[in-house]
């Protein structure tokens, strides 16, 4: 059912609203405070793109979301994530529903929109250190029962937020700190755990 | 927040509406899109030239497009790169048979925007595009090593490279060379910034940061970024001095050379100061052998209402220094 | 007191030597007295035009010395007078066989000190001098009776009765002209200001008043003198509302009339709010059925570090608009 | 003795120096708070104009320290300090001692030089309306012994003085706030009541 989708980004934009003052305050540590604003408003034109839409094809479904957000908030995390939306839509052309693979492949092909554009390695500190650890859990948890998938997946991008603490940052604004940057940590990375946070919300009904 | 505006959502918006009504003799925008902001005087043949990047820096970035100098700039929100698409469109507009070049500042969000644009243009329209970055913030970041890209953030030194790169295109040099001449003026362009005063972007209502009454951070970035030393405010000749030592070091300037020098404010310190600054660096110049072959002095590229300064140096040679001189007419800022 | 400086007292002198040497091509200095500013460009047989007053406004008073505008500048300390015998110095400098032009602000340092340069280049060089006052601060005092002396303060419009003299004098008018051009200049100018937060004199080294986060006052002069009312600091377009309605009310400015519009920031506020407040004024005058016949934004006449913007209207007619559409060329003004 | 001149204008400079603060709040009340700074760098410039010189015509002395006061403060009341000076050394010309006849020309002459230069009247909440009631006291008291004459001239400015807190401002930046400059002193009275302090101080001897 795309209806799931639809409502995957709905929570996903509601959750970013929710925590616009975390992201905000986290993003004024290393950067400009922008993240806030743009990851609300960005999921926000995402899913105002699909919400009353017809379009029976998830793939194009989910590319068209991507696109309103590239356009909304043209901004780091803004345009990554944009670039993550398109190429999942890319990849799950002609499909039209929401079976456990096409949810890992959406996740999968969203990591590498976003390394695509960025060039982030994992442990550069960056919105890929949340989301890597939680694709290879939904790769080697495929077969079980969505909400568990869900659930294991969202600690596992905890779990990698939380390693970025120990990480220097080799991207953006915060990679001007070097060495300073090592004991915070990464907002982006924040961003990949209210992803599966919102996942895990979603699919539990 | 004290700010003369209304409704922030409305802050783009109405400024940009301000600034069309004002010079409508010499501006307009692509496709009633106010982001998308190009001169209204085209020219067949002659490389078009566009930058792009986040406001609240004005007269950065549109305030450069003009006769001899830039053919389009893309406007981002405050602080916020504008949109692949808006870039695309402008290219579009901008192009007047000779290619496109892409002139803007080392942040990641542009580049990928500009990177998705430069795709867009290769594919859907065949035009073909050039890059150079501005990375002349001596304090954002180590030279980079040779091969590799600089993860220098890009700050008023981006006006030499406009200056240059628009003279260039403006006597009708192909893209070829005009791109050659603004990596070059790039290449030869070092600033350093001081910054006494926080200040806050519209629609998030309060300082991402804060300075203390006493205190004064050398090398801040122009959205607040951290610098390479916050400390107590000394007086305007010893700051002119570390400032000016770290950027002579950097290239390095050396004796003989001759340099294009800019003082640049970063909203709310009177020109007063910014002079009292210039005649230190005039100092430090003749005592290093070096002669300074023009000086800018005003508000060049800003920070909202934060109070602080920034030096650039251009080093300039019998190639670039006639490019500086070439006249230059925006609404924003003229050269006769 | 957060300032790029060095030792108070120096200020001026360190200002001026920073003004010269980076305008060097163009401007010089009397007698060796920094402080007698004047242009190396002479036409003989042009009228001289002269102004003067204290420093902490730039580019006021001095910034509009160059092609097309004025000859010279007497330039006081901060916020104060400069003195009758630099001002006549200046006068003997600019006299290309003419006459000269005193065009100030109406203060009354100022006017007791110019009083006495007009007898001393009366009596000692037989030079004959006109004066014009700049009294358009419209929030100072109520209109002058006819015949009798305005009680208004000079603020930013100044700079239109330079701009109508400077391009007279240089189209090679005589004195009585000249005069009677910038007198029509100045009495067809209205200004009306407002600040939201205080500056600081340097060698007083504290704010003089203060306003508190969320007020803002309507009316306060230009070295922070009382305004008309203090109040909760409102948006943008209820600013510009209330400024604009007592501009044009006071001349008043009628349907059908012709005016060139200075949107003036006082040192702090970014350009983009004065061009929120440019789109507000375009929108009133419209309404009115007023004509914006030219926009100028930016700092024209700024308060040290205050922040906060001034409007000001000059109604133009057929012998006006040639004269501001003249070309100018200083270090701190251009136009073309 | 010319001698009881330069005395008088070091006393002035050192009282303009002590009361530098107190000029500049009373004047941020209604002006720009210059005031304590012109008043005692004028002051001091008039008297070091004079404090080497073997001048001996009075009135050649006091001209030049008017001389010295215009160029070195050229402000409001620098101007019309200077100015009032400037008269008092023209009224004195080919003078040598200080007789009270002497004394009482120079306060005179100093007011009438600011009238011609300022064009106030009595009433406007002006420096003249400290000076001019201490100048008609020196008037009617012209035999006195000159420490007595100087006590009531100063007790007189101070009066006068005290009478602007009832005066509306016709003139300067205060004018500009017309009613509602009714209550405040005049901090230009103040100067004249500063500079028939230094008149007593400097005859006491
Ligand atoms: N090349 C990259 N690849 C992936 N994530 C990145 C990259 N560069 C930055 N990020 C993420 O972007 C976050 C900052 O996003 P954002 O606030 O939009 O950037 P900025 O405002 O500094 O342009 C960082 O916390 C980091 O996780
Ligand atoms: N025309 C005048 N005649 C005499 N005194 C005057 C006149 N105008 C102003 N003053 C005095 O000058 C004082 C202010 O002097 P000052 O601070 O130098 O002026 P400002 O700084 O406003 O130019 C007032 O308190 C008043 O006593
Ligand atoms: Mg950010
Ligand atoms: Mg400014
Ligand atoms: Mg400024
Ligand atoms: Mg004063």
């Amino acid at each position: 059912m795309l209806q799931d989708m639809k409502r995957y980004l709905e929570v996903v934009a509601n959750i970013m609203q929710e925590n616009k003052d975390t992201l905000i305050e986290m993003d004024q540590i290393v950067g400009d405070g922008d993240l806030g604003l743009t990851m609300s408003d960005g999921f926000r034109a995402a899913y105002l793109a699909v919400k009353d839409t017809d379009e029976q094809d998830l793939g194009k479904l989910v590319y068209a979301g991507g696109k309103a957000m590239a356009s909304a908030v043209p901004s780091t995390m803004g345009t990554l994530m944009a670039s993550g939306l398109m190429q999942a839509g890319k990849d799950l052309r002609n499909q039209n529903e929401l079976t456990n693979e096409n949810w890992v492949q959406f996740f999968d092909s969203f990591e590498a929109g976003v390394i695509n554009r960025g060039k982030a390695n994992v442990g550069e500190k960056t919105f890929i250190d949340g989301i890597d650890p939680a694709v290879q859990v939904l790769k080697e948890n495929i077969e079980l029962p969505l909400a568990q998938l869900a659930s294991k997946a969202s600690k596992a991008a905890r779990q990698g937020y939380e390693q970025t603490a120990t990480m220097i940052a080799k991207h953006g604004r915060a990679a001007t700190r070097g060495e300073a940057s090592r004991d915070l940590l990464d907002p982006g990375a924040y961003v990949a755990v209210l992803l599966f946070e919102a996942f895990e919300i979603s699919v539990k009904g | 927040m004290k700010k003369i505006i209304n409704n922030p959502e409305n802050y783009l918006k109405e400024m940009l509406e301000g600034i069309y009504i004002a010079h409508q003799d010499q501006v307009t925008c692509v496709n009633d899109d106010l982001q998308c902001y190009v001169t209204k005087n085209k020219t067949p043949g002659k490389v078009g030239i566009s930058t792009g990047g986040g406001s609240g820096h004005l007269p950065l970035f549109l305030g450069y497009v003009g006769d001899g100098m830039l053919d389009g700039c893309a406007v981002g929100d405050v602080f916020q790169s504008p949109s692949a698409e808006q870039m695309f469109e402008i290219t579009k507009d901008i192009d007047q048979g000779a290619g496109v070049l892409y002139i803007y500042g080392n942040y990641n969000g542009d580049i990928f925007n500009f990177d998705m644009a430069t795709e867009m243009a290769d594919f859907e329209e065949n035009i073909q595009v050039t890059t150079v970055l501005g990375a002349d913030d001596v304090a954002s970041a180590g030279p980079s090593a040779p091969g590799e890209k600089s993860t220098r953030r890009g700050v008023a030194g981006i006006f030499f490279v406009y200056k240059c790169a628009g003279a260039a295109a403006a006597k009708m040099y192909d893209l070829e060379t005009v791109t050659r001449i603004a990596q070059k003026a790039a290449d030869n362009v070092r600033t350093m910034g001081v910054a006494l005063s926080a200040c806050v972007v519209p629609r998030v209502g309060k300082a991402g940061f804060s300075i203390e009454e006493n205190e004064m951070e050398i090398g801040m970035g122009i959205h607040g970024e951290t610098g390479i030393r916050r400390g107590q405010l000394e007086s305007a000749d010893q700051i002119t001095e570390e400032m000016m030592q770290q950027i002579l070091a950097d290239l390095p300037y050396v004796e003989g050379d001759e340099v294009a020098v800019l003082v640049n404010g970063l909203g709310a310190t009177p020109l007063d100061e910014q002079y009292i600054v210039t005649r230190k660096i005039d100092a430090i110049l003749k005592e290093k052998g070096i002669k300074a072959y023009r000086y800018y002095v005003g508000e060049y590229a800003t920070a909202l209402e934060m109070s602080g300064v920034s030096i650039s140096l251009l080093k300039v040679d019998e190639e670039l220094k006639p490019l500086i001189d070439y006249p230059v007419n925006t609404p924003f800022f003229k050269q006769m």
